[in-house]
């Protein structure tokens, strides 16, 4: 079997082009921060970016200004606010949006994944539909006449998801919050993932349960622990609320937002550095701290 | 019991009388926030058999701790099950949730949210997160109560956009014409209940402590008087409210 | 919280009426033999009984000519050879058969879990169709204009399956190779399930990921370790294939079949009694043979 | 390297000239019987990056042990991934799994495989198993290999129900209105290769030791001589044999 570990520069350069449209993966839990950071640090222009409910990793790639487009349910800082990057970009317009509803996300994920062009679905009938999804379609049942909306297909070019495990052949185990992570990730041409720790393959023969895409699916992994971070991995450390909430100042202004990002993103040029940023007793903290189902190994 | 609501915030407040509103009902979509908190309060007091269901794919959790995210590591941990987005949204699609809560930046008379856009959609004066789960609940939840704090700001005659359908006489025909449940049936906010009928909201009964004024102050509906007595609240929601740490 | 554990008798009398549809879950693995033998037990008639691929409970169900109707992808004793009460009650004309595949057939549990009427397919478009498909009809994609399939939505009045866990409020935990199991079940309005083995909630919320049907979709939970044999139970037993094999030519012959029917299921009238048709030398055999994952615990 | 092929049992020989021809693909549709151990033979010699994937869900197995069900203890023991077969046909829908393998009661001249009925379908001599996932791996697979003992009672000029589409010239002409991949392209017997064409198959190559004459012995189909010199096997792969317990 071919041993697809890599780097993560390597991955992110053999693997996405500018205008790709680029799956998102972390549903509040095992959000690719450090692996989709590295689209920054590569300045690879004219993304589509998608998901369903996204958090404060759109805003970075957003104010980063890879973004052309984004594809979304929900875009913002969950409890604490607003995405104050993409507001801007969408009254400044040098943002495309498509925005959609977390369900019709994953429907249209959950179509291409599935390998039709539609899924028929109740929602999407009433109510305001933003003029750019006013083109939405509709489609009869054939066997009851009841009117569907028809979601379209989404099938991103490329998936970045972070997962806790994976052996060096790309078998990929994850457990806790999937969210459409999983769903997203079948849905996509290529996918890369960045875990928490590479196990050996005898180690997920013992577990085929928490295998969620299988080797032949995956570009490359690269082991990267505390990737996640800001958001959380179940069994190895928790969620930074606080990086959350202070998020919010930081973004509300662009000068703040700016140091941010040539801290966070730009000079943190490997994961040693990423996590001396966090810090040791922030490490600490979190790795006490309530992260969902444990480890059972 | 006399109860002195005041002594509680309004938040708790819309928990407290939300609970209430859940008993008999054994599935629950919740969101973050009140929703959440009214959702726990409910199982710890008067209705131990609802299954709390986030979209993020966690069932039967009862997260006392603050939590931010829909996927939050308080609402994983203690979970009964952990399944994926879709599959919620399926349950919610087959019917197979019954009762949902929502809240929204605004609401109008017929009870459609916002929570896209203040002002034009596509030259907004605040741009907010978009729909999340609310649109498709709104849809497909066969029963939906909306929790709003007492904000005249946040009620309008005709939200700015409607995120997430309502209900009433012309919307309840198109609802019927396309199979789904019949919309938002209640709203409760932080000193009254109020029902949805063909003309839009009814004034249904006033928490105890507050007075008719009150709980219609700055409302723009045209508001007739309560159709019924002062809500009751079953003392255990009360004392449930304790664990909670907001 | 409400305690769902029954007996056998009470959660097929209670739940199961003449005339219903029934989903039947367990592929290879997990097949619900000692819950579904309680329908011959009570006579309960008519009855519409469906999955993907069936093996030789299905056979069992047929003879017992309590089955008016089967709905299907595949009935046989795989790799063994036919199902000889099937192909001698189609001939006869004592069973109506409707007949997909085994994909349409998920595709149809699929179809109803999703709470959509039907949902389109590739398959199905070429070949010759059983005349009682033959009405299938097909859809056009309001996008790209192709022609679709469109599978209608199956959705059972009740499913029956066997799992190696639950809590006493219905709680399921499912580990190893699922099929259509689960599917068929959320498909299902209502769900009855037989466990090795009712383990506490704590035991549950240290592993939720294993949960795959949650305690508010489940009507009844019983006890009924051993009750998947001939199949097999991941972590538990074995597959008892020489079971199979000799099932084969008992099944060719109706007297031979009806004493095994009075041994197997008319007179096993609890689970002690099944134990023991088994045999202590077989329950040895099969516990230590190879049965795909242990459990954890 | 001289093969005496007549020392291996029919099966055996199919296995081997089928493995010899998944060089190249990463993911393999197996179902149960010869197809399985083709593929485990592939793996085991000539294409260790071959993935087999089997309905019931279970991936990566390397099933050394005679396995009489897709969902046998032996498929799931040593899988890599165990998920449910809708996410299997998913996979196989959306054209994410290279290469299938089939076999059948009956196959004719366009590939179209039987597992349904001998007879007619109303008022059969023999009901069969049906398709079980036989017809949606035909539609779906973009490269489809039809493994059949040489036994000339299997081999007609029409199949009796075609459960499993075929190919060649008219077939193919629907399948590509549909989108649908070209079908069924190589047929393997215990003793030659055939290719299909527009006309139908072809004789490809005879494995060595066979004769043309044994080759086309009872096959309905009027033969031309093999397009290419005998089959040539790597032998990694009749080594790789004797690992697997028939």
């Amino acid at each position: 079997m071919i041993d697809k570990t890599s780097t993560v520069q390597d991955a992110i350069k053999n693997n996405v082009n500018a205008g790709d449209n680029i799956f998102i993966g972390g549903f509040g839990h095992l959000i690719p921060f450090y692996l989709s950071h590295e689209l920054i640090r590569q300045k690879i222009l004219d993304l589509t970016i998608c998901r369903s409910g996204a958090d404060i990793l759109f805003d970075q790639l957003i104010a980063s200004e890879i973004v052309k487009k984004v594809i979304f349910g929900y875009v913002g800082n969950p409890t604490v606010g607003l995405s104050h990057s993409f507001s801007r970009a969408y009254k400044k317009k040098s943002i495309e949006i498509e925005e959609w509803t977390n369900q019709s996300i994953i429907m249209r994920l959950h179509a291409a994944r599935m390998g039709v062009s539609f899924i028929p679905s109740k929602i999407l009938q009433i109510g305001d539909k933003p003029s750019n999804i006013s083109h939405l379609k509709q489609v009869t049942c054939p066997y009851t006449d009841h009117k569907f909306s028809a979601i379209p297909a989404l099938k991103p070019d490329i998936a970045l998801i972070h997962a806790q495990c994976a052996d060096k052949y790309g078998n990929i185990q994850m457990w806790g919050i999937d969210g459409d992570t999983v769903e997203g990730a079948l849905a996509s041409d290529k996918i890369i993932v960045s875990v928490e720790k590479i196990i050996s393959n005898s180690k997920i023969k013992e577990a085929p349960e928490k295998t969620v895409i299988p080797s032949h699916r995956v570009s490359n992994i690269i082991e990267l622990p505390w990737g996640a971070y800001p958001s959380y991995v179940s069994g190895f450390y928790s969620r930074d609320d606080d990086h959350y909430i202070e998020y919010d100042t930081t973004s509300r202004d662009e000068d703040k937002l700016s140091s941010y990002l040539k801290n966070w993103v730009h000079d943190a040029r490997n994961i040693q550095e990423y996590k001396k940023l966090i810090g040791s007793t922030k490490i600490k903290e979190l790795e006490e701290g309530l992260c969902g189902v444990k480890n059972e190994d | 019991m006399k109860i002195d609501y005041t002594e509680y915030s309004p938040n708790q407040r819309i928990a407290i009388i939300a609970a209430s509103e859940l008993v008999g009902y054994k599935s629950c979509f919740v969101g973050i926030g009140i929703p959440s908190d009214a959702a726990c309060l409910a199982k710890l007091s008067v209705e131990p058999e609802l299954n709390l269901i986030y979209e993020s794919g966690a069932i039967g959790a009862l997260p006392l701790s603050k939590s931010y995210s829909t996927g939050s590591p308080s609402i994983a941990h203690g979970a009964d099950m952990i399944t994926d987005s879709l599959s919620v949204f399926s349950d919610l699609q087959a019917g197979r949730i019954d009762v949902g809560l929502l809240s929204a930046a605004q609401i109008d008379k017929f009870g459609n949210l916002n929570s896209t856009v203040i002002g034009d959609y596509d030259e907004p004066k605040i741009r907010m997160v978009g729909s999340g789960g609310a649109h498709d609940i709104a849809c497909l939840i066969p029963n939906l109560i909306v929790l709003m704090p007492h904000d005249p700001r946040r009620f309008v005659d005709t939200v700015d956009f409607a995120t997430s359908p309502g209900s009433g006489r012309d919307i309840k025909k198109i609802r019927d014409q396309l199979n789904l449940p019949e919309g938002p049936s209640i709203l409760i906010t932080d000193k009254a209940k109020f029902i949805m009928s063909d003309e839009g909201w009814l004034l249904h009964s006033i928490l105890d402590s507050f007075t008719f004024a009150q709980a219609t102050e700055g409302l723009p509906w045209s508001l007739k008087p309560p159709i019924s007595g002062p809500i009751e609240t079953d003392p255990a929601i009360i004392s449930a409210l304790a664990q909670i740490n907001y």
